[in-house]
């Protein structure tokens, strides 16, 4: 079932989004942020909040002189460690009760505080290479199932409810969990703390909460013979964080995007271009395979429209991950079923976007998100809408398969929602499982008609942009129909040249580990 | 005390409910309105009326989500179900040979009007039914299968005639009804022939519980998804009880 | 989206399908039924019933002795006509009350009679021929959609009710509305009188009833500006009188097979066979199309196997049609999505008998009947196999569409069902439009191998059936696996031989009237 | 009197409806029967467990048919719709020029944490919804669109700064009620500021009704399916109702 399209184009595509890309990759090795140097912390094993639930990282951050923040919170930490000999937790806790503070330690020197800083480091990449083989350990024992993996959600607002939720998808066919958010979580720059059972369309993600998930998660994958999977998001002004967290407690994958944010939340693109690489480069050493965006473009505008932005985008997240040290395996590029259902030969160009993908990006697991915007409150008439995009991403091989909810307009799933989607789901692939490879596209009919031309708007799109440059061409609204100043937008404070001596060890252990692995 | 369980939407004790129905008012904004109203009255609390739509002249379709405040008790339900004891074609035989001592006669029919034999073909059929064989392949049962649109005087009349041990009565259609009044007439006339006691009487059929079967009289009913063996272990262990409290 | 098949093979079976249908038809020839003499009289203009509910045409013929009615019901009422010179409605009544007896004309000459009829059969067919002129007038004036012609059923038991939702239907979607009987019905030797309101899983097939649901669809098809048919069952121990009546009151299409009542309800064999003869003529002269009853293999035993004897039923069906005079365009075939919904790749099983038959009979209205035998009372993943086999349907261009319903295992439709499934199949279809012509089967790829097996597997089983003769095949199990002897099943006593003499003036004047047409 | 209706199966007031829930009990015959008599508690006659199965350890999903007792009287639903005015984009602009002579100044927000700009952008950006035009477009609207996750303090804020003439706040997150939450905020803060009466204030969103609406004491609400010259009559009628009143 192979469309036949302009490899060249391709190319062209490729190289446009290094074009792309370098500028960026130029501002982003000068900048950091409040969030990765928060990240930083967290790595080092600082975690907690104050009494008055201020995240310890947080308030460290907070409190370092703009000098100091500018070398790299490290440092500055690293000083404390040194002199006081505490472990980074404990030290982390009496700077949070006001007990000791840094500025006490500026006058420490370099190398023995880069010393102590070393040793944890190394513990903290040892912890994650552990989670990360612990993953592979079981995923050779428990196998999943071959894909489309099929992929839920759930949201009750309660880590609790969810957990039961997530445990009986997985009993039900889930193979991947997420745990969706709470409403307003990506603008806040802090992560909250603790167990959470108060959330608005979606549970807080917090790192207690990833490992209530992760625990009933591993044991319903032992019971089940498959490992069940749990996502979270890598997004908002916490992205590394998250990320942090994620590797920490062995989630799979996340929802990490390199403009998302941007257009979608109104975060400062500098902020989410210096965050989203930092998380990537994380994600890549933690075996955390990333879920980007493309489908909210979809969802907020004309979906035939938007199918060259989503290409254009997809060219982009996958240089920005290239760029962070992430092989193909890991990026889960995006792409969504949300063409009208009353467009007539609507499913055509849905089966031709959908093999685009495929064969343009063969090495990535692609992340195909069900169709939202035009469910209604007929619930029958959803679940048909969810069949089609169930068959079109069988047919045409995607990787992860979000599975469409019938009530997807009313309330956030449940959980007898989820059983008749993955229902929906394992019939409709189980019947039509080999359909795709049975069949070939017409020559110059209107499925590759469509694919070639939205080939060619993608590779027009990218030209404009490259030759504006990225972040003029966010704000000249290229993208979405948004446009978003460079130094606009939330989180544009926390975003901060690095001085020189700047000092993230981390990224250096991760990039000199990439160098080694030849990445 | 007991257990009281409630619908489960995403929280335990939500009473979530899906629901669908069709009015025969035009569609409007006071039609969504009344379907509110409606499922209000029928005792659920936050309605939501999430789809309402025209489907004709003069009748509209709504989808509604709601929490029902009922809850019910599951310890005070002790379903007496007919397949209870979960036996091999050689265990059934043995038990029949055994305690019984002889073949049972068995009769099947689709009774009344209905002519959808394939249900109570696959209890009876050689072949049987998702890989159980079906009573015909017993050694200990001899099985007549009198097929469709078999009339309640016809059945009982063979039951007399062939001295039959079990009958088995399928009924699939039931619109307006039609499946309990025939399964009553074949237990009335039995009764009036004075064979009930003598025979096993089952019925099945798409619809049938086992609780139905036992208020019409029947000594058991089996629903959806029967397997054959499951009907072949009642009728071996029933029979081998009433020959027991005869003695 | 053409299958390489062989088309020698088609040949062969057609041939096959003549051999086989030759020494019936002369059986046929030479043999009448009780249902035939019954119909001539009604075509005759006689109706009405006896204060008892007996039909005034059964009383006439069981009135007759066997040497008259061995010359046909037409020669015995005609010299009662001849000497009486009521008019047919009267003299049935008096006939009926018992006034007249038409062994009182037993000596009235040949000649006057048959000239008396020879009138009164004019007039009959000039007002059939009214009807269907009614009907190309609509169609021209009203057309309807395209095809795939969505059909659903009413089937409340209450002719009223079923007006009322035949109505909703039409407004919904539905191009076709059938009303379907009662239970027990097929196994009744006389047509019920007047209109009914207490059936078991569908409505009494009466004339009265016909024209109530024919005047609803008709003012339906004026308000909605496309042309709404009718249709119902010319089927059981009545099928000519049904096709009478049908004819009368102008249904579309009637559901009429040349083995289904054999197979599925024990009616003699010979019965069938002449029964169907002549309720074909009548079909042909009245324009309206047949539907015949292949799925019935598909509900009784497993879908995968039975699929050649569905291919070789409708050879036979086909042949049977044609020497009743029907052109192939009046010659609805039947097929079923009935394949296990649980079967790896069943969809593409399902797409290649689908096709089969459509390049098979490429002039014949394809009659294609959704999935019952595997529906259940999970009504959303009911909903769901009703939309691939709807997809199914589209793509190979069927022409006559039974549209699923949510709760086929359930109960009757209700008018929300149908509301559901006639939105399913208008949803599917506008999306998947011209998906059927955008692909094409890969060459030795299993959907077009599964289709080559089915035709060669239907060769084998029809030169099976040649070579013993169709009713001794039939009494061998080769159909359905179900064993029927010649002269075994209900209405065989209703079986003659035709005696020398023997005059069906209805079918002499449509066999003249399609000789001069040349078909 | 009135005009009782009730759910339409294939019958008049047969009052048949569908229903499905999941119960936090594993799957059996005794379940079945639980569901059963759980629909029967809920008021329902004839009640029918067509589908019964696990859906997870513990759970159990069922699908059921059933009867209701109940009818509701449609003469009694008045529900004032919001959108009962017709009227074209110059008629309204036109009404506007007439009656208010000058031009009326809107805010809209997704406010809370709600960032479903999507409906709001619907009914205020030029390019409309499903081919009707937006606020924006029209000559006598001044529009301000504050886009999404707006403080409900933020939004007040802005509408005294700006000498707002009609509020319009969006909520498409409804769970755990956050909708009416933030909605009652903000009709509240209004009033504590005095602004209340000036203003016309307007809600919507895919699950608020105009009912719901007026009763957290708005003027309106609007729900899914809203086109944007609904709401813009419905603005400049109730405003020209206010000056002509005030006079
Ligand atoms: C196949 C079928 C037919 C075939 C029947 C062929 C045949 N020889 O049986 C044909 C096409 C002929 C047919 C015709 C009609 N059918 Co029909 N048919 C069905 C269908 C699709 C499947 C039934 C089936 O075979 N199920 C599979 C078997 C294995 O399951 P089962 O019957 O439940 O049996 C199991 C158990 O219940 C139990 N069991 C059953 N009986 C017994 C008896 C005993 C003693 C025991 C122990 C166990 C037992 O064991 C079996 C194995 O587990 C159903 C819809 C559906 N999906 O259920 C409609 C359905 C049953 N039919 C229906 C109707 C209305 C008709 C017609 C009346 C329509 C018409 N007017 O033309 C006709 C007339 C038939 C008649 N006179 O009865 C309706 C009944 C509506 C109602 N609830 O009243 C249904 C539900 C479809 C619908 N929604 O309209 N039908
Ligand atoms: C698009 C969408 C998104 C987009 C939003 C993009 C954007 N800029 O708006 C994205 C992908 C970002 C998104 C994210 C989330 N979403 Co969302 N999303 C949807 C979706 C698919 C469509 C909503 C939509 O655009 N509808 C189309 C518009 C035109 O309709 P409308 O909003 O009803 O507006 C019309 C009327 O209501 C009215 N109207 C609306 N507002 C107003 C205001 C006034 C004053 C007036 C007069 C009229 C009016 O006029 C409009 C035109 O007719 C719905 C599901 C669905 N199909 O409804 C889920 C849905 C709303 N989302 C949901 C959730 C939970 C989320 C998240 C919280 C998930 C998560 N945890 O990550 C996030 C976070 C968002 C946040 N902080 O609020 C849930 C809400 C559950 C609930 N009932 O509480 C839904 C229902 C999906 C689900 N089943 O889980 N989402
Ligand atoms: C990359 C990404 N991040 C986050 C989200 C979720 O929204 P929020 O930003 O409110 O967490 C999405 C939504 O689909 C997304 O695609
Ligand atoms: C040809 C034909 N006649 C009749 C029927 C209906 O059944 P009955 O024979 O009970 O009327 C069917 C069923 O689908 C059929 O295919």
């Amino acid at each position: 079932m192979e469309l036949r399209i302009d490899r060249g184009a391709v190319e062209r595509c490729r190289e446009l989004a290094r074009a792309i890309a370098a500028p960026v990759s130029e501002f982003i090795a000068a900048h950091s942020t409040v969030s990765v140097e928060r990240s930083v912390l967290r790595l080092l094993g600082v975690d907690g909040v104050s009494t008055d639930d201020v995240p310890v990282p947080n308030l460290i951050v907070e409190a370092l002189s703009p000098e100091e923040r500018a070398r790299g919170a490290a440092l500055a930490f690293g000083r404390g460690l040194a002199e006081t000999g505490l472990e980074p937790q404990a030290l982390g806790e009496a700077l949070a009760s006001g007990e000791l503070s840094l500025s006490a330690f500026a006058r420490v020197p370099e190398e023995p505080a880069r010393r102590v800083v070393a040793a944890f480091v190394e513990r903290s990449l040892a912890r994650i290479r552990a989670r990360r083989e612990e993953r592979a350990e079981k995923l050779t024992r428990l196998p999943q199932l071959p894909p489309p993996l099929l992929y839920v959600i759930v949201a009750s607002g309660n880590i609790y409810e969810d957990r039961t939720a997530a445990v009986a998808a997985a009993e039900a066919g889930a193979q991947i969990v997420a745990v969706i958010r709470s409403t307003g979580q990506s603008l806040l720059d802090f992560v909250p703390f603790g167990p959470t059972t108060e959330g608005f369309g979606g549970t807080y993600a917090t790192q207690a909460n990833f490992k209530i998930v992760r625990e009933a998660l591993d044991a319903a994958s032992e019971r089940l013979g498959r490992y069940v999977m749990l996502t979270n998001y890598a997004s908002g002004l916490c992205m590394p964080e998250i990320a942090t967290m994620a590797a920490i407690e062995r989630l799979d994958m996340l929802l990490n995007d390199s403009m998302y944010g941007i257009l979608f939340r109104d975060i400062n693109m500098k902020r989410t271009f210096v965050d989203q690489h930092f998380s990537r480069m994380l994600n890549a050493y933690s075996g955390i395979v990333i879920n980007t965006g493309e489908d909210n473009y979809l969802t907020t505008a004309d979906a035939v429209e938007q199918a060259p932005a989503v290409l254009a985008s997809q060219f982009i997240n996958e240089e920005f991950a290239h760029r962070a040290g992430m092989p193909d395996r890991q990026i889960g590029l995006g792409d969504a079923y949300e063409i009208d259902p009353d467009l007539e030969d609507g499913f055509l160009f849905q089966v031709a976007q959908a093999q685009l993908a495929r064969q343009i990006f063969p090495g990535a697991p692609l992340k195909y998100m069900p169709p939202t915007k035009h469910m209604t409150g007929d619930i029958f008439k959803g679940h048909l809408i969810d069949a089609l995009f169930n068959l079109t991403s069988v047919m045409t091989h995607q990787t992860i398969h979000l599975c469409g909810m019938l009530t997807e307009a009313i309330h956030t799933p449940f959980l007898g929602d989820r059983a008749l989607s993955l229902e929906n789901a394992r019939y409709v692939m189980n019947t039509a499982r080999h359909f795709g490879d049975e069949i070939a596209f017409k020559p110059e009919g209107k499925i590759e008609q469509r694919a070639r031309g939205v080939l060619t708007d993608a590779e027009r799109l990218l030209g404009r942009v490259a030759e504006r440059g990225l972040m003029q061409a966010i704000e000249a609204a290229v993208f979405a129909d948004v446009s978003r100043p460079p130094d606009g937008g939330r989180g544009f404070d926390g975003v901060f040249p690095r001085a020189a001596g700047y000092w993230n060890p981390f990224e250096e252990a991760l990039r000199m580990e990439r160098g080694s692995r030849g990445g | 005390m007991g257990n009281l369980v409630k619908p489960y939407g995403d929280t335990v004790n939500d009473g979530k409910v899906q629901m669908s129905f069709t009015l025969p008012i035009p569609w409007s904004e006071a039609a969504d309105e009344a379907a509110r109203r409606l499922v209000g009255k029928m005792g659920f609390t936050g309605v939501q009326i999430v789809e309402g739509r025209p489907i004709a002249d003069g009748f509209s379709f709504f989808v509604a989500y709601a929490a029902t405040p009922q809850a019910i008790d599951t310890s005070t339900i002790s379903v007496t179900s007919a397949k209870t004891h979960a036996m091999s074609m050689d265990e059934i035989d043995d038990l029949i040979r055994e305690r019984v001592g002889r073949k049972l006669r068995i009769a099947g029919a689709c009774i009344g009007t209905d002519a959808h034999t394939v249900g109570i073909d696959a209890i009876l059929n050689m072949k049987g039914y998702k890989g159980d064989y079906g009573l015909e392949r017993y050694r200990m049962f001899e099985t007549f299968n009198l097929g469709s649109q078999v009339s309640v005087e016809e059945f009982v009349r063979f039951a007399k005639e062939k001295k039959i041990d079990a009958l088995l009565a399928s009924q699939v259609v039931t619109q307006k009804g039609s499946d309990v009044k025939n399964f009553t007439a074949l237990a009335e006339l039995l009764e009036a022939e004075g064979l009930r006691d003598e025979i096993v009487l089952c019925c099945g059929g798409p619809r049938v519980t086992n609780l139905m079967a036992t208020e019409l009289g029947y000594d058991a009913g089996f629903g959806r998804g029967t397997l054959p063996s499951e009907v072949a272990a009642f009728i071996a262990t029933r029979m081998a009880q009433k020959i027991a409290s005869a003695r």
